[in-house]
Protein backbone atom coordinates (compact mmCIF):
# COMPACT_ATOMS: atom_id res chain seq x y z
CA UNK A 1 0.00 0.00 0.00
CA UNK A 2 0.94 3.60 -0.47
CA UNK A 3 0.11 5.86 2.46
CA UNK A 4 0.03 9.57 1.73
CA UNK A 5 0.20 12.04 4.62
CA UNK A 6 -0.58 15.69 3.99
CA UNK A 7 -0.47 17.07 7.53
CA UNK A 8 2.41 18.20 9.68
CA UNK A 9 2.69 16.21 12.92
CA UNK A 10 2.84 19.55 14.68
CA UNK A 11 -0.70 20.19 13.49
CA UNK A 12 -2.50 16.83 13.44
CA UNK A 13 -1.89 13.22 14.35
CA UNK A 14 -2.33 11.88 10.80
CA UNK A 15 1.25 10.59 10.58
CA UNK A 16 1.04 8.88 13.98
CA UNK A 17 -2.20 7.14 13.05
CA UNK A 18 -0.70 6.14 9.72
CA UNK A 19 2.34 4.69 11.49
CA UNK A 20 0.06 2.80 13.88
CA UNK A 21 -1.58 0.91 11.04
CA UNK A 22 1.10 0.61 8.36
CA UNK A 23 2.16 -2.92 7.43
CA UNK A 24 5.68 -4.14 6.72
CA UNK A 25 5.52 -3.76 2.97
CA UNK A 26 3.89 -0.34 2.70
CA UNK A 27 5.55 2.99 1.98
CA UNK A 28 4.77 6.55 3.04
CA UNK A 29 4.69 9.60 0.79
CA UNK A 30 4.58 13.07 2.32
CA UNK A 31 2.69 15.63 0.26
CA UNK A 32 1.49 19.21 0.87
CA UNK A 33 2.06 20.18 4.53
CA UNK A 34 2.96 16.55 5.19
CA UNK A 35 6.48 17.28 3.91
CA UNK A 36 7.15 19.08 7.19
CA UNK A 37 7.43 15.54 8.58
CA UNK A 38 10.35 15.00 6.21
CA UNK A 39 12.35 17.83 7.74
CA UNK A 40 14.92 17.20 10.40
CA UNK A 41 13.09 18.23 13.58
CA UNK A 42 12.11 17.02 17.05
CA UNK A 43 9.62 14.56 15.57
CA UNK A 44 11.97 13.01 13.00
CA UNK A 45 12.46 9.91 15.12
CA UNK A 46 8.89 8.91 14.23
CA UNK A 47 9.98 7.94 10.74
CA UNK A 48 13.71 7.30 11.16
CA UNK A 49 13.45 3.49 10.98
CA UNK A 50 11.14 3.46 7.99
CA UNK A 51 13.36 5.99 6.24
CA UNK A 52 16.41 3.78 6.81
CA UNK A 53 14.48 0.98 5.09
CA UNK A 54 13.94 3.29 2.12
CA UNK A 55 10.20 3.43 2.65
CA UNK A 56 9.70 7.19 3.14
CA UNK A 57 9.18 9.54 0.21
CA UNK A 58 8.43 13.25 -0.04
CA UNK A 59 7.04 15.25 -2.93
CA UNK A 60 9.87 17.40 -4.20
CA UNK A 61 7.72 20.36 -5.26
CA UNK A 62 6.16 20.60 -1.81
CA UNK A 63 9.55 20.26 -0.10
CA UNK A 64 11.06 23.06 -2.19
CA UNK A 65 7.99 25.27 -1.85
CA UNK A 66 8.33 25.14 1.91
CA UNK A 67 12.05 25.88 1.92
CA UNK A 68 13.10 22.65 3.59
CA UNK A 69 15.22 21.06 0.83
CA UNK A 70 18.41 21.62 2.80
CA UNK A 71 16.87 20.51 6.09
CA UNK A 72 15.63 17.05 5.15
CA UNK A 73 15.94 14.19 7.62
CA UNK A 74 18.17 11.28 6.65
CA UNK A 75 17.19 8.79 3.97
CA UNK A 76 14.13 10.62 2.68
CA UNK A 77 13.63 9.98 -1.02
CA UNK A 78 12.33 12.82 -3.13
CA UNK A 79 9.89 12.21 -5.99
CA UNK A 80 8.19 14.48 -8.52
CA UNK A 81 4.52 14.08 -9.54
CA UNK A 82 5.45 11.39 -12.06
CA UNK A 83 7.24 9.62 -9.20
CA UNK A 84 4.04 9.94 -7.12
CA UNK A 85 2.13 8.28 -9.96
CA UNK A 86 4.73 5.49 -10.10
CA UNK A 87 4.41 4.91 -6.35
CA UNK A 88 0.64 4.50 -6.69
CA UNK A 89 1.13 2.08 -9.58
CA UNK A 90 3.75 0.07 -7.73
CA UNK A 91 2.25 -0.13 -4.24
CA UNK A 92 -1.41 -0.91 -4.88
CA UNK A 93 -4.18 0.55 -2.78
CA UNK A 94 -3.58 4.19 -1.89
CA UNK A 95 -4.62 5.39 1.57
CA UNK A 96 -4.82 9.12 2.26
CA UNK A 97 -4.21 10.19 5.84
CA UNK A 98 -5.77 13.61 5.75
CA UNK B 1 -19.89 -6.19 -11.70
CA UNK B 2 -16.77 -7.28 -9.89
CA UNK B 3 -16.73 -7.18 -6.12
CA UNK B 4 -14.08 -5.09 -4.48
CA UNK B 5 -13.26 -4.37 -0.89
CA UNK B 6 -14.09 -0.78 0.01
CA UNK B 7 -13.04 0.76 3.29
CA UNK B 8 -14.31 4.07 4.60
CA UNK B 9 -11.87 5.72 6.97
CA UNK B 10 -13.63 8.00 9.44
CA UNK B 11 -11.30 10.06 11.60
CA UNK B 12 -13.32 13.15 12.49
CA UNK B 13 -16.25 13.69 14.84
CA UNK B 14 -19.81 14.32 13.75
CA UNK B 15 -20.59 18.00 13.46
CA UNK B 16 -17.47 20.19 13.32
CA UNK B 17 -16.97 19.50 9.63
CA UNK B 18 -19.14 18.01 6.89
CA UNK B 19 -17.00 14.90 6.45
CA UNK B 20 -18.88 12.58 8.80
CA UNK B 21 -22.34 13.07 7.33
CA UNK B 22 -21.16 13.13 3.74
CA UNK B 23 -19.17 9.95 4.39
CA UNK B 24 -22.35 8.29 5.63
CA UNK B 25 -24.14 9.46 2.49
CA UNK B 26 -21.55 7.70 0.33
CA UNK B 27 -21.82 4.54 2.42
CA UNK B 28 -25.60 4.39 1.97
CA UNK B 29 -25.28 4.78 -1.79
CA UNK B 30 -22.41 2.29 -1.90
CA UNK B 31 -24.69 -0.33 -0.33
CA UNK B 32 -26.64 -0.54 -3.59
CA UNK B 33 -23.51 -1.65 -5.46
CA UNK B 34 -23.16 -4.85 -3.44
CA UNK B 35 -19.47 -4.41 -2.77
CA UNK B 36 -17.64 -5.64 0.30
CA UNK B 37 -17.97 -2.56 2.49
CA UNK B 38 -16.33 -1.89 5.83
CA UNK B 39 -16.13 1.22 7.94
CA UNK B 40 -13.22 2.13 10.19
CA UNK B 41 -13.59 4.60 13.03
CA UNK B 42 -10.29 5.97 14.28
CA UNK B 43 -9.08 9.04 16.14
CA UNK B 44 -11.98 11.45 16.77
CA UNK B 45 -14.03 9.45 14.26
CA UNK B 46 -15.04 7.18 17.17
CA UNK B 47 -17.23 10.05 18.39
CA UNK B 48 -19.44 9.58 15.31
CA UNK B 49 -20.96 6.48 16.88
CA UNK B 50 -21.10 7.34 20.58
CA UNK B 51 -24.51 6.97 22.21
CA UNK B 52 -26.53 9.98 23.26
CA UNK B 53 -25.76 12.56 20.57
CA UNK B 54 -28.32 15.37 20.54
CA UNK B 55 -27.88 18.11 17.98
CA UNK B 56 -31.07 20.06 18.78
CA UNK B 57 -29.03 22.85 20.35
CA UNK B 58 -26.91 23.49 17.26
CA UNK B 59 -29.66 23.43 14.65
CA UNK B 60 -28.16 20.52 12.73
CA UNK B 61 -29.65 17.16 11.79
CA UNK B 62 -28.88 14.34 14.22
CA UNK B 63 -27.62 11.88 11.64
CA UNK B 64 -26.19 9.58 14.32
CA UNK B 65 -29.60 7.86 14.21
CA UNK B 66 -28.87 6.83 10.63
CA UNK B 67 -26.08 4.51 11.76
CA UNK B 68 -28.83 2.26 13.14
CA UNK B 69 -30.11 1.79 9.57
CA UNK B 70 -26.80 0.45 8.26
CA UNK B 71 -27.68 -3.13 9.21
CA UNK B 72 -30.74 -2.96 6.94
CA UNK B 73 -28.44 -1.77 4.16
CA UNK B 74 -26.27 -4.88 4.71
CA UNK B 75 -23.39 -2.82 6.04
CA UNK B 76 -22.31 -4.65 9.14
CA UNK B 77 -18.56 -4.37 9.39
CA UNK B 78 -17.82 -1.39 11.59
CA UNK B 79 -14.28 -1.53 12.95
CA UNK B 80 -13.54 0.76 15.86
CA UNK B 81 -9.99 1.44 16.98
CA UNK B 82 -9.42 0.18 20.51
CA UNK B 83 -6.51 2.57 21.01
CA UNK B 84 -8.53 5.57 19.81
CA UNK B 85 -11.32 4.71 22.26
CA UNK B 86 -8.89 4.30 25.14
CA UNK B 87 -7.10 7.57 24.42
CA UNK B 88 -10.44 9.33 24.70
CA UNK B 89 -11.52 7.60 27.89
CA UNK B 90 -14.24 5.70 26.04
CA UNK B 91 -15.26 2.05 26.12
CA UNK B 92 -17.48 -0.07 23.92
CA UNK B 93 -20.40 0.65 26.25
CA UNK B 94 -20.23 4.33 25.29
CA UNK B 95 -21.03 3.41 21.67
CA UNK B 96 -24.44 2.99 20.10
CA UNK B 97 -25.53 -0.67 20.05
CA UNK B 98 -25.47 -1.12 16.27
CA UNK B 99 -26.72 -4.48 15.02
CA UNK B 100 -27.66 -6.38 11.89
CA UNK B 101 -29.72 -9.47 11.19
CA UNK B 102 -27.65 -12.37 9.92
CA UNK B 103 -29.41 -13.94 6.96
CA UNK B 104 -27.21 -17.03 7.19
CA UNK B 105 -28.09 -17.59 10.85
CA UNK B 106 -31.91 -17.47 10.84
CA UNK B 107 -31.85 -13.67 10.99
CA UNK B 108 -30.25 -13.64 14.42
CA UNK B 109 -29.41 -10.14 15.60
CA UNK B 110 -25.66 -9.62 15.82
CA UNK B 111 -23.44 -6.67 16.68
CA UNK B 112 -22.03 -4.71 13.73
CA UNK B 113 -19.34 -3.02 15.79
CA UNK B 114 -16.06 -4.77 16.33
CA UNK B 115 -13.40 -3.22 18.51
CA UNK B 116 -10.01 -3.84 16.92
CA UNK B 117 -6.43 -3.18 17.91
CA UNK B 118 -4.06 -1.30 15.63
CA UNK B 119 -2.51 -4.59 14.54
CA UNK B 120 -5.90 -6.06 13.64
CA UNK B 121 -6.80 -2.89 11.77
CA UNK B 122 -3.51 -3.06 9.88
CA UNK B 123 -4.39 -6.55 8.70
CA UNK B 124 -7.90 -5.50 7.67
CA UNK B 125 -6.63 -2.46 5.79
CA UNK B 126 -4.05 -4.52 3.94
CA UNK B 127 -6.86 -6.47 2.26
CA UNK B 128 -8.67 -3.43 0.88
CA UNK B 129 -8.90 -2.50 -2.80
CA UNK B 130 -10.21 1.02 -2.27
CA UNK B 131 -9.79 3.26 0.76
CA UNK B 132 -11.90 6.39 0.98
CA UNK B 133 -10.79 8.92 3.60
CA UNK B 134 -13.17 11.34 5.27
CA UNK C 1 -3.11 1.93 -15.68
CA UNK C 2 -6.61 3.30 -15.07
CA UNK C 3 -6.84 5.87 -12.28
CA UNK C 4 -9.79 7.48 -10.55
CA UNK C 5 -9.36 10.57 -8.38
CA UNK C 6 -11.50 11.98 -5.61
CA UNK C 7 -11.13 15.67 -4.76
CA UNK C 8 -12.62 16.76 -1.45
CA UNK C 9 -11.61 20.39 -1.10
CA UNK C 10 -12.39 23.63 -2.88
CA UNK C 11 -9.81 25.46 -5.00
CA UNK C 12 -7.64 28.17 -3.43
CA UNK C 13 -8.66 27.21 0.13
CA UNK C 14 -6.61 24.02 0.25
CA UNK C 15 -3.80 22.59 -1.86
CA UNK C 16 -5.69 19.33 -2.41
CA UNK C 17 -7.15 20.26 -5.79
CA UNK C 18 -3.78 21.57 -7.02
CA UNK C 19 -2.04 18.35 -6.00
CA UNK C 20 -4.80 16.29 -7.57
CA UNK C 21 -4.46 18.25 -10.81
CA UNK C 22 -0.67 17.84 -10.91
CA UNK C 23 -1.07 14.14 -10.20
CA UNK C 24 -3.65 13.72 -12.97
CA UNK C 25 -1.51 15.67 -15.43
CA UNK C 26 1.59 13.60 -14.63
CA UNK C 27 -0.40 10.37 -14.92
CA UNK C 28 -1.72 11.31 -18.36
CA UNK C 29 1.73 12.47 -19.54
CA UNK C 30 3.14 9.12 -18.51
CA UNK C 31 0.66 7.14 -20.54
CA UNK C 32 -1.95 6.36 -17.88
CA UNK C 33 -5.66 6.97 -18.09
CA UNK C 34 -7.67 9.13 -15.70
CA UNK C 35 -11.07 7.51 -16.08
CA UNK C 36 -12.85 9.92 -13.74
CA UNK C 37 -12.25 12.75 -11.30
CA UNK C 38 -15.00 12.91 -8.71
CA UNK C 39 -15.51 16.16 -6.82
CA UNK C 40 -17.09 15.81 -3.39
CA UNK C 41 -17.58 17.97 -0.27
CA UNK C 42 -16.32 21.53 -1.02
CA UNK C 43 -14.46 19.99 -3.97
CA UNK C 44 -17.57 20.76 -6.03
CA UNK C 45 -16.40 24.38 -6.11
CA UNK C 46 -13.63 23.34 -8.51
CA UNK C 47 -16.33 23.33 -11.18
CA UNK C 48 -17.47 26.96 -11.02
CA UNK C 49 -17.22 28.73 -14.37
CA UNK C 50 -17.54 32.02 -12.47
CA UNK C 51 -14.05 31.57 -11.00
CA UNK C 52 -11.92 34.66 -11.60
CA UNK C 53 -8.47 34.41 -10.02
CA UNK C 54 -6.08 37.36 -10.35
CA UNK C 55 -3.85 37.27 -13.46
CA UNK C 56 -0.75 36.23 -11.55
CA UNK C 57 -2.41 33.18 -9.97
CA UNK C 58 -3.11 29.78 -11.49
CA UNK C 59 -6.62 29.11 -12.77
CA UNK C 60 -7.62 25.90 -11.03
CA UNK C 61 -10.90 25.47 -12.89
CA UNK C 62 -9.33 25.98 -16.32
CA UNK C 63 -6.51 23.67 -15.31
CA UNK C 64 -9.02 20.89 -14.79
CA UNK C 65 -10.77 21.73 -18.05
CA UNK C 66 -7.44 21.62 -19.92
CA UNK C 67 -7.00 17.95 -19.04
CA UNK C 68 -9.96 17.21 -21.30
CA UNK C 69 -11.01 14.14 -19.34
CA UNK C 70 -13.91 12.52 -21.19
CA UNK C 71 -15.42 9.11 -21.74
CA UNK C 72 -15.61 7.32 -25.11
CA UNK C 73 -18.81 9.21 -25.98
CA UNK C 74 -17.22 12.58 -25.29
CA UNK C 75 -19.05 13.09 -22.00
CA UNK C 76 -17.00 14.89 -19.35
CA UNK C 77 -15.54 12.64 -16.67
CA UNK C 78 -14.95 15.55 -14.31
CA UNK C 79 -17.94 14.62 -12.18
CA UNK C 80 -19.45 16.80 -9.49
CA UNK C 81 -21.52 15.13 -6.77
CA UNK C 82 -25.11 16.32 -7.10
CA UNK C 83 -25.97 16.21 -3.39
CA UNK C 84 -22.83 18.11 -2.41
CA UNK C 85 -23.26 20.52 -5.34
CA UNK C 86 -26.87 21.49 -4.71
CA UNK C 87 -26.11 22.07 -1.04
CA UNK C 88 -23.36 24.50 -2.00
CA UNK C 89 -25.05 26.31 -4.86
CA UNK C 90 -23.25 24.63 -7.75
CA UNK C 91 -25.82 24.17 -10.51
CA UNK C 92 -25.92 23.16 -14.15
CA UNK C 93 -28.63 24.42 -16.46
CA UNK C 94 -30.93 21.48 -15.86
CA UNK C 95 -30.77 21.70 -12.06
CA UNK C 96 -31.25 25.46 -12.16
CA UNK C 97 -34.33 25.12 -14.36
CA UNK C 98 -35.74 22.31 -12.23
CA UNK C 99 -35.40 24.44 -9.13
CA UNK C 100 -36.62 27.66 -10.76
CA UNK C 101 -33.29 29.40 -10.25
CA UNK C 102 -31.99 31.88 -12.80
CA UNK C 103 -28.47 31.30 -14.02
CA UNK C 104 -26.11 28.40 -13.49
CA UNK C 105 -22.42 28.15 -12.72
CA UNK C 106 -21.18 24.72 -13.77
CA UNK C 107 -18.22 24.86 -16.18
CA UNK C 108 -19.00 22.88 -19.36
CA UNK C 109 -15.96 20.63 -18.86
CA UNK C 110 -17.72 19.17 -15.80
CA UNK C 111 -20.96 17.30 -15.30
CA UNK C 112 -23.19 16.81 -12.27
CA UNK C 113 -24.09 13.27 -11.24
CA UNK C 114 -24.77 11.03 -8.26
CA UNK C 115 -22.51 9.49 -5.64
CA UNK C 116 -22.86 6.19 -7.42
CA UNK C 117 -20.32 7.55 -9.89
CA UNK C 118 -17.70 7.58 -7.15
CA UNK C 119 -18.37 3.97 -6.19
CA UNK C 120 -18.41 2.96 -9.84
CA UNK C 121 -15.05 4.71 -10.33
CA UNK C 122 -13.69 2.74 -7.38
CA UNK C 123 -14.91 -0.48 -8.96
CA UNK C 124 -13.77 0.18 -12.51
CA UNK C 125 -10.41 1.84 -11.93
CA UNK C 126 -7.17 0.10 -11.01
CA UNK C 127 -6.46 2.71 -8.34
CA UNK C 128 -8.55 5.38 -6.64
CA UNK C 129 -6.58 8.19 -5.01
CA UNK C 130 -8.18 10.62 -2.56
CA UNK C 131 -7.04 14.22 -2.23
CA UNK C 132 -8.50 16.07 0.71
CA UNK C 133 -8.02 17.90 3.96
CA UNK D 1 -42.45 27.47 -6.76
CA UNK D 2 -45.47 25.20 -6.78
CA UNK D 3 -47.53 24.79 -3.62
CA UNK D 4 -49.83 22.18 -2.15
CA UNK D 5 -52.18 23.36 0.61
CA UNK D 6 -49.92 26.37 1.04
CA UNK D 7 -46.73 24.30 1.39
CA UNK D 8 -43.86 24.65 -1.11
CA UNK D 9 -43.07 21.58 -3.20
CA UNK D 10 -40.20 21.04 -5.62
CA UNK D 11 -40.40 20.19 -9.29
CA UNK D 12 -41.01 16.52 -8.52
CA UNK D 13 -43.72 17.31 -6.00
CA UNK D 14 -41.68 16.63 -2.84
CA UNK D 15 -42.16 18.92 0.13
CA UNK D 16 -39.45 21.57 0.46
CA UNK D 17 -39.90 21.79 4.23
CA UNK D 18 -40.65 18.39 5.70
CA UNK D 19 -42.22 19.97 8.80
CA UNK D 20 -45.06 21.25 6.60
CA UNK D 21 -46.46 17.74 6.16
CA UNK D 22 -50.10 17.13 7.01
CA UNK D 23 -52.55 14.39 6.15
CA UNK D 24 -54.34 16.90 3.90
CA UNK D 25 -51.17 17.48 1.90
CA UNK D 26 -50.79 13.73 1.38
CA UNK D 27 -54.40 13.56 0.21
CA UNK D 28 -53.87 16.39 -2.28
CA UNK D 29 -50.64 14.80 -3.58
CA UNK D 30 -52.59 11.56 -4.02
CA UNK D 31 -55.28 13.31 -6.03
CA UNK D 32 -52.81 14.56 -8.63
CA UNK D 33 -51.55 10.97 -9.05
CA UNK D 34 -55.13 9.61 -9.09
CA UNK D 35 -54.72 7.83 -5.79
CA UNK D 36 -57.43 8.18 -3.17
CA UNK D 37 -55.94 8.67 0.27
CA UNK D 38 -59.02 10.42 1.65
CA UNK D 39 -61.97 8.10 1.43
CA UNK D 40 -61.72 5.22 3.89
CA UNK D 41 -63.84 3.08 1.59
CA UNK D 42 -61.43 3.59 -1.30
CA UNK D 43 -59.57 0.59 -2.66
CA UNK D 44 -56.25 -0.03 -0.86
CA UNK D 45 -56.90 2.95 1.43
CA UNK D 46 -55.74 1.33 4.65
CA UNK D 47 -52.96 -0.62 2.93
CA UNK D 48 -51.51 2.60 1.55
CA UNK D 49 -51.71 4.44 4.85
CA UNK D 50 -50.14 1.50 6.60
CA UNK D 51 -47.05 1.91 4.40
CA UNK D 52 -47.07 5.72 4.57
CA UNK D 53 -47.14 5.56 8.36
CA UNK D 54 -44.32 3.05 8.30
CA UNK D 55 -42.29 5.42 6.12
CA UNK D 56 -42.88 8.28 8.53
CA UNK D 57 -41.87 6.10 11.46
CA UNK D 58 -38.76 4.96 9.58
CA UNK D 59 -37.71 8.53 8.92
CA UNK D 60 -38.33 9.53 12.51
CA UNK D 61 -36.19 6.65 13.70
CA UNK D 62 -33.33 6.73 11.21
CA UNK D 63 -33.41 10.25 9.70
CA UNK D 64 -33.29 8.94 6.15
CA UNK D 65 -35.77 7.84 3.52
CA UNK D 66 -35.12 4.12 2.96
CA UNK D 67 -33.93 2.74 -0.36
CA UNK D 68 -36.63 0.60 -1.98
CA UNK D 69 -35.10 -2.75 -1.05
CA UNK D 70 -34.72 -1.57 2.56
CA UNK D 71 -38.33 -0.40 2.60
CA UNK D 72 -39.42 -3.76 1.20
CA UNK D 73 -37.58 -5.55 3.96
CA UNK D 74 -39.05 -3.26 6.64
CA UNK D 75 -42.59 -3.73 5.30
CA UNK D 76 -42.16 -7.50 5.35
CA UNK D 77 -40.96 -7.35 8.91
CA UNK D 78 -43.56 -4.95 10.31
CA UNK D 79 -46.65 -5.53 8.16
CA UNK D 80 -46.36 -9.20 7.29
CA UNK D 81 -44.26 -11.35 5.02
CA UNK D 82 -46.86 -11.39 2.23
CA UNK D 83 -46.50 -7.62 1.91
CA UNK D 84 -42.70 -7.52 1.87
CA UNK D 85 -42.25 -7.64 -1.88
CA UNK D 86 -41.89 -4.95 -4.47
CA UNK D 87 -44.85 -6.22 -6.53
CA UNK D 88 -47.19 -5.48 -3.64
CA UNK D 89 -45.61 -2.08 -2.99
CA UNK D 90 -45.84 -1.14 -6.66
CA UNK D 91 -49.53 -2.03 -6.57
CA UNK D 92 -49.94 0.55 -3.82
CA UNK D 93 -47.65 3.15 -5.38
CA UNK D 94 -47.39 2.59 -9.14
CA UNK D 95 -44.81 5.36 -9.64
CA UNK D 96 -42.44 3.58 -7.29
CA UNK D 97 -42.85 2.85 -3.58
CA UNK D 98 -39.65 4.76 -2.81
CA UNK D 99 -40.38 7.86 -4.78
CA UNK D 100 -44.15 8.14 -4.68
CA UNK D 101 -44.49 6.71 -1.18
CA UNK D 102 -41.83 9.02 0.23
CA UNK D 103 -43.43 11.98 -1.50
CA UNK D 104 -46.88 11.29 -0.02
CA UNK D 105 -45.35 10.58 3.40
CA UNK D 106 -43.47 13.87 3.43
CA UNK D 107 -39.97 12.37 3.33
CA UNK D 108 -36.96 13.53 1.33
CA UNK D 109 -36.14 11.66 -1.85
CA UNK D 110 -34.77 8.25 -0.87
CA UNK D 111 -31.05 7.64 -0.63
CA UNK D 112 -30.08 5.17 -3.26
CA UNK D 113 -31.31 7.37 -6.11
CA UNK D 114 -28.12 6.82 -8.04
Amino acid sequence: MLHTVNKSSFERNSLQTCLNTIDDSSVILFIEDGVINAANNTKSSMIADLATQGRVFALQGDVEARGISSKLADNIKLVDYAGFVDLVVKHGTAVSWV
Amino acid sequence: MATKKFMYLNRRSSFGTVYAIESLEVVLIAAAFEQDVSLAFMDDGVYQIVEGQNSDGIGMKNFSKTFHALGDYDINKLYVSKESLEERGLTESDLMPLVYEDEDDDWAEKPSIKIVTNDELTAIMSEQDVCLSF
Amino acid sequence: MKFAIQVNEGPYQHQASDTAFQFAKAAIENGHEIMRVFFYHDGVNNASRFTLPPQDDRHVVNNWASLNIKDADGEPELVVCIAAALRRGMLDESEATKNSIEGNNLHPAFRISGLGQLIEAGIQSDRLVVFGD
Amino acid sequence: MAQICGADVDEEGFLVNLKDWTREIAIEMGKSDEIDLENEEAELYSERWEVLNLLRDYFEEYQIAPAVRVLTKAVGKKLGKDKGNSKYLYTLFPYGPGKQGCKFAGLPKPTGCI
